[in-house]
């Protein structure tokens, strides 16, 4: 759903806290228009530096936001130089953000079953849509969140403001049950529900595409946001294209992650990974 | 009030500070991140007689102060930019200038009668030097013959002001700016993209699709000066100077050095206000620098 | 144990890990800041055949991710080198490329005739390419049927290897590269530096007295791979990488687009370890990934 | 005097003192061997960064040494992003640095008096020269100081340790003696003593310029501390070359400012200031 075009904000930074000893973090940031105007699925893009290099802005989804408060959130851990200045903010840092950005997850009215997936890092658009869901909605949500290791399930923690099932799987089998997080999804999928769910799923690049083949096996929706790099963020590089397997507009192969995504229907996407 | 305007033939800018072909989309994407009417002038993005789909993935790759793109044209097409861009475009009190790209000289030539009618239109740049199409593109740029022919071919078609880009990615870059010259632009832009490339040192794949890419941002701006002062030194047209320009020093650097307008291109990608943001400064420099005229800077090197 | 060893021609390399002309003086500065036997071989400072004083100052500007120099070959001059820095490197066990520098072809045959009876030198490398000299230098290696002309007459005075170091600012180096190849060399080197200018706004004075100057560093490693690519896609001639040099990865870059061997610039005047660092990192990383000969990373770009 | 060839050190932060609200900087430095092996007017280059922008390592003069304690100490000030950066040392940080560089001071054995004339930063190494003096001799010192206004002669306070005798003078007038630092000093060239003292001096390009004219105007020996824009610091990259008029050696129209220099004879250097 785009709402309001993107719009530049300087935004303070309420609080920078580390979740996990594997460098996850989680940053506040005061800025009621992107608190208000977005929708679950979009992105913001921070200017990390005001030096040369780091260059280009760096793309988060909004985590949470709170309306009246005025605040949204990002997830995320340190990979780069650019996420290693990051850590540096402190409270009270004024931070440049474009946002919010791109199509985030379609919500249907009257939806009644959402299974939320999450692949590590691509937790974190998924309380914000919890948040959506549950506003539009009286939709039975499941949440679905695979990480390494037993550190990274610091971020299931923000699923607890929700009345919601979650289900926590770690690789190494350090807590939670072991192994990828699509063993007990196909399980769950296969005990047939009456009411047939929409699956929201993000994540790396091999983690959607197993995605997408479940969604296709068990013929049911599935919406997944990709990643890309980006030279922008908002439509004027052309630099972050994914390939698309409907032609229904044409000859066009390719669509813009930024702004025709970051969130696709799983049906639509070739991807890569 | 300093007197920003600027004259190239006659084409009359506001200003003398543009956006960049490619780095700019086709101007609405920014419309709430920045004042469009404050710019001196939108270059489009390159329109082809086709729709152009692109590279593959990936087409950018950040480097330490600049970035590669092998974004292969990707464009609408001249008939969709006509009925879908334009319009937006044309209400707009800043000047327009269509960039115009093709494989063939036919298809630069066709672009332009099509556009040619739009009077929202003020000017074309013509794009000699895209590093990241197999055909045409760069080759029009590298061989002075053929900037001569293809410039005179559409002089003779259209009235308005042809602005010709270079590549810096040749011997002598002022060859091709008299070659243009002779062949009847009224100004040449520089520098469009050197050719760069980078390596995943772990996948052993390069960082781009294309191999080599088009390499822009703060990092080429040295040798876009260098190629601008060749220009400026050796030929009588007037040059709009383009090449990592982030902020009103680096646009100045180009002034003195000879450009009598600059493109910014890269520094919209981080901040699309880059541009409004700099004629606002250039203001301020000219008024506290008793500056009456932009012309007093233009070409004031010290040599 | 990896076996870094290369083989040029006639040259043998320890390692491929050499520094660059001009970035390490004459060996003896940085003795107390590295061990210069670590290092596959020492290329020396431009030596021409009279003293050269150089150019005026301000000659080194900074930039982000790199800078522009314009030192002018400033040297002893042949005697003096053989007198005064070649019993230093001579005592040295690692290979000594003598860097030759002439505004005339016949000043590059007196060099290398001067040069030729000491053991010590275990090749040259001709610079063909320095921006930073009113006559010669550049031209050379800018012009394909000079630079084959230049390297046959001293092919055929030297038993020794020649590598021909060769200049990013053309349209194609490669045909310079196959001039270079059918001449009699042995190698390529390449890039020397990029032509690039700054301007200082507050004086509208250029940032270095030349004006233009030569643009290394970091900020030029794209460009460097580019040409590199170039080169080993079009011509079967041994390629030595330089530009913008700074650690491992760069290097890695390098050479799994297919240079034999890699040199250290603008990162000497950092920190100049750099290269012996290099060696040790690369002797790690071979090891650590089951890599028994640099050959096996030399050209394996997955494309 | 040359001592041993420039090693690098990883030196560890003792400190890192604000002296004046105008951003002029006293940081001390652990490393014995800069400490044992330096004499006055010679430099270290300092990695001020890991980043690739800035680039290369920033010259600043040897301030002052404690040999047993194993310190030196920089005296500098912000002009730019290195030294912005320097700022922000903290204790127990771990610098790069080079050194010791150049040729500093020379001592005549038996000297009987000296001046030393310091224009702004160019007091910094002056207190390494008064400790170089008072060791070598028991010459007879004066310090003559100038500065653009009060706040910088925080600088002077680093005399206070030694026994001599010190002329302050501020441009704006707002301390000490008003105007430059040339006025009270040609004075006292003019009331001829007995001995005819040694002139050292550091300070920006105009002001050396005008030494070298008061050295020759009173024929007394003049020894001068230079500033070039430097590639390297240690002969490498020779691109720090001063213009010399005594053209003994033949053709030689330069010499390198981090090899050579940065202290010349004031009769030796052609300056442009
Ligand atoms: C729409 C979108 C939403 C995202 N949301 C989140 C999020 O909520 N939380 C989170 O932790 N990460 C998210 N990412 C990824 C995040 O942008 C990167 O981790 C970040 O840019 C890395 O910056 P860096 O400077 O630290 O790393 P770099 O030093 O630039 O690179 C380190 C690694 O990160 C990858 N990377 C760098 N830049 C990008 C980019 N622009 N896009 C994608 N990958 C990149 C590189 O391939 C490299 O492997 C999102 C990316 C996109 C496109
Ligand atoms: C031998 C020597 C000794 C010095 N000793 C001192 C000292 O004791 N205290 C002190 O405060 N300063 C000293 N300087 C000057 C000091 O090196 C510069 O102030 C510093 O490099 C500026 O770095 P920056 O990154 O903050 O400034 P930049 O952002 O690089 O530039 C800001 C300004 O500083 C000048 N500058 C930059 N680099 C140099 C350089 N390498 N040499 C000279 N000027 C430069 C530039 O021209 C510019 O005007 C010395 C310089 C030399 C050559
Ligand atoms: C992502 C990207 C796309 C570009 N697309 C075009 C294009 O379509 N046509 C064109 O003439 N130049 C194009 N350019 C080149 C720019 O207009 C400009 O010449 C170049 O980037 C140098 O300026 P900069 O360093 O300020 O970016 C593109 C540049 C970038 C970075
Ligand atoms: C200060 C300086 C002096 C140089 N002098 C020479 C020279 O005398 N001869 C030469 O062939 N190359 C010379 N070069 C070019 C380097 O050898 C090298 O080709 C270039 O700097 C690119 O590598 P880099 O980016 O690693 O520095 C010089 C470069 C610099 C920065
Ligand atoms: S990131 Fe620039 S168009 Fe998508
Ligand atoms: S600074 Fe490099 S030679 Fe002097």
């Amino acid at each position: 759903m785009i709402c309001s075009p993107p719009k530049s904000h300087d935004c303070i930074v309420l609080s920078n806290k580390r979740l996990s000893e594997n460098s996850i973090y989680l940053t506040r940031l005061h800025c009621p228009d992107i608190a208000q105007n977005s929708s679950s699925g979009q992105f913001v893009n921070i200017k990390v530096s005001n030096e040369l290099s780091p260059l280009l802005r760096r793309p988060f989804s909004i985590c949470k936001v709170d309306k009246a408060e005025g605040w949204f959130e990002v997830l995320w851990q340190i990979v780069g130089r650019g996420t290693t200045l990051m850590a540096g903010y402190k409270v009270d840092d004024v931070i440049n953000i474009i946002g919010p950005l791109g199509h985030g997850f379609h919500i249907k009215s009257g939806i009644e079953s959402a299974i939320l997936v999450g692949g590590g890092l691509g937790i974190a658009p998924l309380p914000f849509l919890c948040q959506d869901i549950l506003e539009k909605s009286s939709a039975n949500i499941a949440v679905y969140v695979g990480v390494r290791t037993k550190a990274d399930l610091a971020m299931a923690e923000l699923f607890n403001d929700f009345d919601i099932n979650i289900i926590q799987c770690t690789e190494d089998g350090s807590a939670g049950i072991q192994g990828y997080v699509t063993k007990p999804l196909i399980e769950k999928l296969a005990s047939k529900s009456s009411v047939p769910p929409v699956l929201f799923s993000c994540g790396p690049e091999v983690f959607l595409k197993r995605m997408v083949d479940i969604s296709s096996e068990f013929d049911v929706e599935g919406q997944i946001s990709v990643e890309s790099v980006m030279g922008c963020g908002f439509g004027i590089c052309v630099g972050c294209p994914v390939e698309v397997q409907d032609y229904a507009e044409g000859e066009r192969k390719y669509k813009l992650t930024c702004i025709d995504g970051p969130v696709f229907d799983s049906r639509e996407v070739l991807l890569v990974g | 009030m300093a007197d920003l305007s600027v004259s190239i033939g006659k084409l009359k800018l506001k200003n003398p500070v543009l956006v960049a072909s490619g780095t700019f989309g086709y101007g609405q994407e920014s419309r709430a991140l920045t004042d469009l009417n404050a710019l001196g002038g939108i270059v489009t993005k390159s329109v082809t007689l086709k729709r152009r789909d692109g590279n593959p993935p990936p087409r950018i790759f950040e480097l330490p102060a600049g970035m590669l793109n092998s974004i292969g044209l990707a464009n609408v097409g001249v008939d969709t930019f006509i009925s879908e861009k334009l319009p937006f475009l044309s209400e707009l009190s800043t000047a327009i200038i269509a960039n115009v790209a093709g494989s063939t000289p036919e298809e630069y030539l066709q672009v332009i009668e099509k556009l040619d009618e739009h009077d929202s239109i003020s000017a074309y740049e013509l794009n000699f030097s895209c590093p990241n199409v197999k055909q045409g593109g760069l080759a029009f740029s590298q061989d002075p013959k053929v900037t001569q022919q293809v410039t005179r071919m559409l002089r003779d078609i259209t009235e308005k002001p042809l602005i010709a880009k270079l590549t810096p990615n040749i011997t002598r870059v002022s060859e091709i700016a008299q070659a243009a010259k002779d062949g009847g632009a009224d100004a040449v832009s520089l520098i469009n993209t050197l050719v760069g490339m980078a390596v995943n040192t772990q996948t052993r794949k390069p960082q781009v699709h294309t191999v080599t890419a088009g390499y822009s941002g703060p990092a080429v701006k040295p040798v876009a000066l260098a190629k601008v002062f060749e220009v400026v030194q050796n030929v009588d047209i007037p040059v709009v100077g383009i090449g990592g320009i982030m902020n009103l020093n680096d646009a100045l650097e180009f002034f003195i050095t000879g450009a009598c307008a600059v493109q910014v291109g890269t520094a919209n990608f981080i901040d699309p206000s880059t541009g409004e943001k700099m004629v606002g400064g250039l203001n301020d420099y000219c008024n506290g620098n008793g500056i009456d005229a932009i012309s007093e800077i233009v070409g004031s090197l010290k040599l």
